[in-house]
């Protein structure tokens, strides 16, 4: 039950690591790594920078986790989202969910970062040849969030 | 209270954050905003389009019709775009 | 695209790190991790022992993989899949998908391991305080698997 | 032809795998089980019920009426639990 908002890079393996250290109740991990790719839209990026409300932005994180928690028999769960410059190929975010059985990982994981995709408080500037601008939010993100809203967890049924 | 901006709002006013004395006859986020305007053209530019602006009050989303207090905190950005 | 059925354990961080290294254009990465659990139904198990058909599990697991290729964009996948015996808190099955898309990356990892955990040719004794038995085939876990008979892959429409 | 068998399979007949000269009549999967039974009690015992056996002909699964030769190399297993 942890969120992290940083600057610093992660360590998958080592978080993975960190949340079945001795446990053997747990059955499955689900993991999502978000990428900076080097394409957004049709326009190749440089780089991008994330911009945060610190405060909010946790407390927003750390909320829809409890969420999370009660839609599903969940174990473990842990959210890291960096903020600043990054580059392609950059880790950004990380949603580890880890349960005795594997749809409740799977559905709560896939829940997670669809919220975060799209609803976590965050704005991008992205870098291209033609300099610097803040991309709008997407209407199709929006849906997959949404989606959620309507249909109940299967795996807590 | 303290305003806050972020990405394009930031920008435009040329400040992340400003601790302001407004008027008492201020009493929801549509008035701050318009008084807000008053401070200055970078101001006026960022604030100037409300249907492009979402806010916060003390860390909550909040609409224009939110009532507002001195001590609060109020954030101005656009939609978010998630991570 | 790799296929691994081994007996040694496996490092998440170092296979994910290996498939994304010097990647720009991967947006995501879904991981599902299968551990031993310490109860299997009601029972509890202090060991299990995988026993496979060599040869015809990696035809199999790289058919199931290649199926997943043709049903989502993905840029990279990996299973990893270990037999002999194993203790609860083990690691025993690994999935990693990779495309620029986090839903095809999603939806093929829950594609592949509703297979692997239906499908592949294993077969578990447990040790129990009762002695060792086979487990059977169970069939809510075959449901999870002829589901994605059914449906088409959403992510590739 | 070669043999496989796994799991339970393996325990009752007590081999993982065996090299057999089936006689030249025995054509198909269910005509090799049942002159696999007279191999000795361990074998009867093991494929006594056939619907708890699957069956790989050369690594694909087959069925009872699943046609053999010579070099074919032929497994008994129970329904796979997967991973």
């Amino acid at each position: 039950m942890t969120v992290k908002v940083q600057r610093e890079d992660f360590d998958v393996g080592a978080e993975i690591a960190a949340l079945t250290a001795g446990r053997s109740d747990i059955g499955g991990v689900a993991t999502f790594l978000g990428l900076v790719r080097d394409i957004a839209g049709d326009e190749e990026i440089s780089a991008m920078t994330l911009e945060h409300y610190p405060g909010m932005t946790e407390k927003m994180l750390a909320d829809i986790e409890a969420q999370a928690l009660v839609r599903w028999p969940l174990d473990e769960t842990l959210i890291i989202h960096r903020y600043g410059r990054l580059e392609p190929g950059d880790r950004i975010v990380l949603v580890v969910t880890a349960s005795a059985h594997r749809k409740a990982a799977l559905e709560s994981c896939e829940f997670l970062i669809d919220w975060l995709k799209t609803r976590a408080p965050f704005w991008k500037l992205e870098e291209t040849g033609q300099g610097e601008h803040w991309v709008e939010a997407r209407e199709s993100d929006d849906e997959a969030a949404t989606r959620w809203n309507k249909t109940p967890a299967k795996a807590a049924q | 209270m303290k305003i806050l901006y972020f990405a394009f709002l930031r920008q435009r006013t040329g400040l992340g954050e400003e601790t302001v004395n407004a008027p008492d006859e201020i009493q929801d986020v549509a008035g701050l905003v318009e008084w807000l305007k008053t401070r200055g053209p970078g101001h006026a530019e960022a604030l100037r389009d409300v249907s492009a602006i979402r806010v916060a009050v003390n860390q909550e989303f909040a609409g224009m019709d939110t009532a507002i207090a001195a001590n609060d905190e109020i954030a101005f950005f656009p939609p978010v775009t998630g991570g």
